[in-house]
């Protein structure tokens, strides 16, 4: 049992579609988001077992990943397990796409890996909220989900995934970075929490019938929403950009500084829109890449 | 955040039916639009202080608010006074005291700005003397339009995206609130407000109404008038008409104000066959069997049974005399803007 | 499986609103509870042929279920004849005709079987004489309680799990066919209806009944009798004192069989607080008002204003006289079972 | 890009907790069910590409999965792509336990394994329904998912997975096989159809609570219901038996021969009930055995 190693995979995210603070059962309000997951941003774990002496991790700054391999241990592995955990991991850290929860999640799947079990998702999300305080839902691949970020819970589980969507990210500080726990959460006022109702259910009907245009409605409205807590410089100007080339919304990291201006991937003139925003976007002095589904 | 406070024994009552009339028009029926502001500013006054257990809520109404308001107080253990007028209707009135609320009846006009604002008077009266005394004050607390935005939740839930909104106007809460949280997600909304002759609400001169629900003779701060994309007014025959058309031939036994907007939300549906269109109808009949329900009353109203105009006349501004159904492009303007181009004009 | 025709424009309006009523006890509050069953037996009359397109539909009725076919007959385009009696409300009847029905009021009771089976006489001939008519007979017709599922999934939904179903009987659709349902996920349901004294339902002696929607003088096929735990029977007076708590108390404006369930609901509640209770109310009290909520004809009501029973007497046999709130154990026995003891006794 | 070898691997199960017919949007009926997934049953699929010369499938006999190959190189992969199809189970075949449904999902997730994609769950969905014209829910583990298996839509997502249950696997008739595709699909009757709907809610409700005996409940009653076409000898006696141990319910292959005694998985006696009612089973003549979550 103590041999061999476990890998586990995780892809980071670039923001959220939407973030916001909804009711949940019994009129209880939950600070909750819907990740939007990139599959090129992947962080990969992988766990060798040692007897005993704790886990040490690589690189040493992953600190919240080796508290999950732990936590992991502590819940499923045979007592007094060590080892050694390495990280690997293409994602930007302190830009609000998911850095850090990728790694969690890569190490708690490395773990479960070389344990040779299969958790149900939600005590996979518990492990992850408790090693990192907040975990994003970009583990959600099946069903689209309204995830309580904080507190670990799927809030509502949407029939079908994200549709597919192609992105130009903008790094709008590439001098700053966020540290997403040190971020203090937004105060939203009355008039935010109850704008996030038609927001949810925008959210619910776009999802079912793959709307990506509603979709993108959804998504500028919440970046909107976040502009009282944490600007995004330039989001008018991209906006605005992304009018002239039909461009489906904007979406931002809500604790990060990357905005992604949003194309639907299945409109046939969706590159050379894309192409032409770039175009766009860097005349006017912006950092952006592009990030096809 | 300050506490979550939950009064929401009857949450239950406060979200509209969805009622297909044509192939792009749904109706939203509700059971008393009210509970729902109402609800919202009572817990609203509560998390801020302003209404603490066992307190006393004064409130001018002779409608659906003092209902909702009743129905509240009872749930939740607080004193009710309404000050009323002769509009209160008699079932109504019975109902409201079953209920432990304390109707005065107010039947002399004020000098300027009659009955309503004699009612605010004795309202102010109350509200002095009774110490812990809190006013909802339906027509200006900011709260009424805020609470919409679970109006705005559950339209987009039934019918998806919305092109048009259509609804009566008396406090302003329902279609100023619900047109701002829609429009957060479809800028393009076109929003039709529905007043009728005499209503100040938007620039007719003060006049005699006979409508409950619809207009007022002074101007509430939570009608939004930028929110308006159109605004129609109907006169008292053109309205009961409509009711009744509505429960012939859809089975919906709603009130006037319903009717009023059922008419407008036809007519424009039928001229713009590719928009979905919602219509907001607040109350149900039951209040009105002795009035609008009844033949021999109908019989007493001015320019009844007709002929009625089938369309209506575009106006050139809203000061306008308007003998029956009036129309005028508002554009989203202010109250101010529209009345300082009407006076150039 | 056939052709599944749908007739749910007016489906929003069918199923309850959940009201919390204590710790463990909830209201299930309907617009109309009839609009469901109407629907469904509809919709299924339409899949089997039995009504066709443009037909007639004939029924005797002179309260909510009639009120349900008018709405979904001017809805779908059927005729409709209605055979009602003294009992029909004269809004409510006001209603029916602006909806188009062709309401016909008998007022000589038949020799045997009382008013009741003059309207029924009086059916027979229009289902003679107008050709391809269709009856839906709520009383017999198996569709009734089938449409329940909807019902029991509803409270379920919003209850989760649940120990006891309380609910008043007329035709018996709603109560044997919610908790026939209920049945199938929680077979230890305890259901309990809701009866009054000279009513042959759960077998008293046939008397004059002051009281509609409640019992009857003739045993409808679709009550099914071994559904049932208990069988309570109250006298008007009660049912009446109930209706106006459940409004003062709790602020829902209910029609008196509502008041006759809640009253039994809260008794057995308070004795089993470990339970989860659901009382059905199956309409509002709109109907009412120039009755049961107008305190000069409750006065001239029998043993009004009391003193009432405070909890039920436990009878040895459902034919026992009964002058007052009476409870006895059914044991989900068939009625003859129940009889034969009696008898035995 | 035609170098190298794809893996898959898909769970069978253990029948369903529910299947009827159910209201979708606009009143449409759809056949639906919820599969009871077992990790142990499991269905490999190897495939090795080759350049041109079409689809072959060992063993030969796997030709609903050989189509999916094929089907999902129609959809994504390179034309003219060939290859060899290697399908390793050890789930039993006939006895509506999911062995088609697993090697077909296998075979199309070896093919974009082999591919470097990863599709969303409804095209993945989608494929599996054309191969097979129904397809269970057993690929949906993060959300349990009332599943229209014959449209390969997803009718109702809940919020959580299903809540771990333990079994004894009880096979009614072992001389007999179904063929699922074959088998005629049930005519359900206005009660069974009406019947379905407190069903369907109390399965939200019990998925969402995490409830384990409002599941059995639900699984018993459709089980019950489906005893009409296509009955499972002994059940009343199997029932009895579980209500002597402690069993939270029944559930069976709605359209196989299987029947499962279910067990609450995170109940202390658990084992000691299992335990005693296989006694109890193998007294009475059946042939059971356990699979634990």
């Amino acid at each position: 049992m103590l041999d061999g190693a476990g890998f586990g995979v995780a892809v980071g995210h670039h923001g959220e579609l939407v973030q916001g603070l909804f009711e949940d059962d019994g009129a209880r309000l939950r600070r909750a988001l819907v990740s939007l997951p990139c599959r090129q941003l992947k962080s990969r774990a992988t766990f060798i077992a040692s007897d005993g002496g704790g886990i040490r991790v690589l690189p040493g700054s992953c600190d919240k990943a080796r508290r999950a391999a732990e936590l992991t241990i502590a819940r499923f592995g045979p007592p007094g397990t060590g080892g050694n955990l390495a990280i690997d991991s293409n994602i930007p850290v302190g830009r609000g796409m998911g850095s850090s929860t990728a790694d969690v999640l890569a190490s708690i799947q490395a773990v479960l890996d070389w344990l040779e079990i299969e958790p149900a998702s939600d005590e996979v999300m518990r492990i992850a909220v408790s090693a990192e305080t907040a975990c994003d839902s970009t583990l959600f691949k099946q069903q689209a989900v309204l995830f309580a970020h904080r507190d670990g819970i799927v809030m509502e589980a949407f029939r079908r995934p994200l549709p597919p969507i192609h992105l130009i990210s903008i790094e709008t500080t590439p001098e700053v970075t966020i540290d997403t726990l040190e971020y203090r959460p937004a105060r939203y006022d009355a008039l935010e929490i109850e704008t996030f109702r038609p927001l949810r259910s925008l959210l619910r009907t776009a999802i079912k019938h793959a709307d990506v245009r509603m979709l993108g409605r959804v998504a500028t409205a919440s970046a909107r929403i976040n502009e009282r807590f944490l600007p995004k410089p330039g989001l008018d100007e991209i906006e605005t950009v992304g009018s002239r080339f039909d461009a489906i919304g904007i979406q931002v990291a809500h604790s990060g500084t990357v905005v992604g201006l949003m194309f639907d991937a299945l409109d046939r003139d969706a590159s050379v829109n894309i192409n032409g925003a770039m175009d766009a976007l860097r005349h006017s002095g912006f950092e952006a890449a592009i990030f096809r589904h | 955040m300050s506490i979550h406070v939950l009064m929401r024994r009857l949450e239950d009552f406060e979200g509209p039916r969805l009622v297909p009339l044509g192939a792009n028009l749904f109706g939203a029926s509700f059971f008393l639009m009210k509970l729902l502001p109402a609800r919202f500013m009572l817990e609203r006054a509560v998390e801020q202080g302003r209404l603490r257990p066992g307190g006393t809520i004064c409130e001018s109404s002779s409608g659906t608010f003092g209902l909702a308001l009743a129905m509240l107080a009872v749930q939740h253990g607080y004193r009710l006074i309404l000050v009323s007028d002769w509009a209160l209707d008699r079932h109504l009135h019975r109902r409201l005291v079953e209920l432990g609320a304390e109707v005065t009846v107010v039947d002399s006009p004020a000098p300027s700005g009659g009955l309503q604002q004699a009612r605010l008077d004795r309202l102010h009266e109350y509200l002095r003397d009774i110490s812990g005394s809190y006013w909802p004050s339906q027509y200006d607390n900011r709260d009424n339009p805020l609470s919409y935005g679970k109006i705005a939740e559950h339209l987009i839930d039934r019918v998806g995206r919305l092109d048009c909104l259509v609804g009566p106007v008396g406090s302003g809460g329902s279609m100023s609130g619900t047109s701002r949280y829609l429009r957060t997600l479809f800028p393009e909304l076109h929003a039709i407000g529905v007043d009728t002759p005499g209503s100040v609400l938007f620039g007719q001169p003060s006049g005699k109404l006979n409508l409950s629900g619809l207009g007022g003779n002074i101007l509430p701060g939570n009608v939004e008038h930028s929110q308006f994309d159109e605004v129609h007014w109907l006169a008292p025959a053109e309205v009961f008409d409509a009711t009744h058309q509505l429960h012939r031939e859809h089975g919906l036994f709603m009130g006037p104000t319903s009717g009023a907007a059922y008419r407008v939300a036809e007519w424009w549906s039928r001229n713009n066959p590719d928009k979905k269109v919602v219509v907001l109808f607040p109350d149900e009949g039951h209040r009105y069997v002795e009035t609008v329900y009844d033949q021999q009353w109908l019989a007493t109203v001015a320019g009844w049974p007709g002929p009625l105009r089938a369309n209506p006349v575009t106006v050139g501004a809203p000061t306008e005399p308007m003998p029956a159904w009036s129309r005028f492009g508002w554009g989203r303007r202010t109250l101010e803007e529209v009345l300082a181009q009407a006076g150039r004009e």
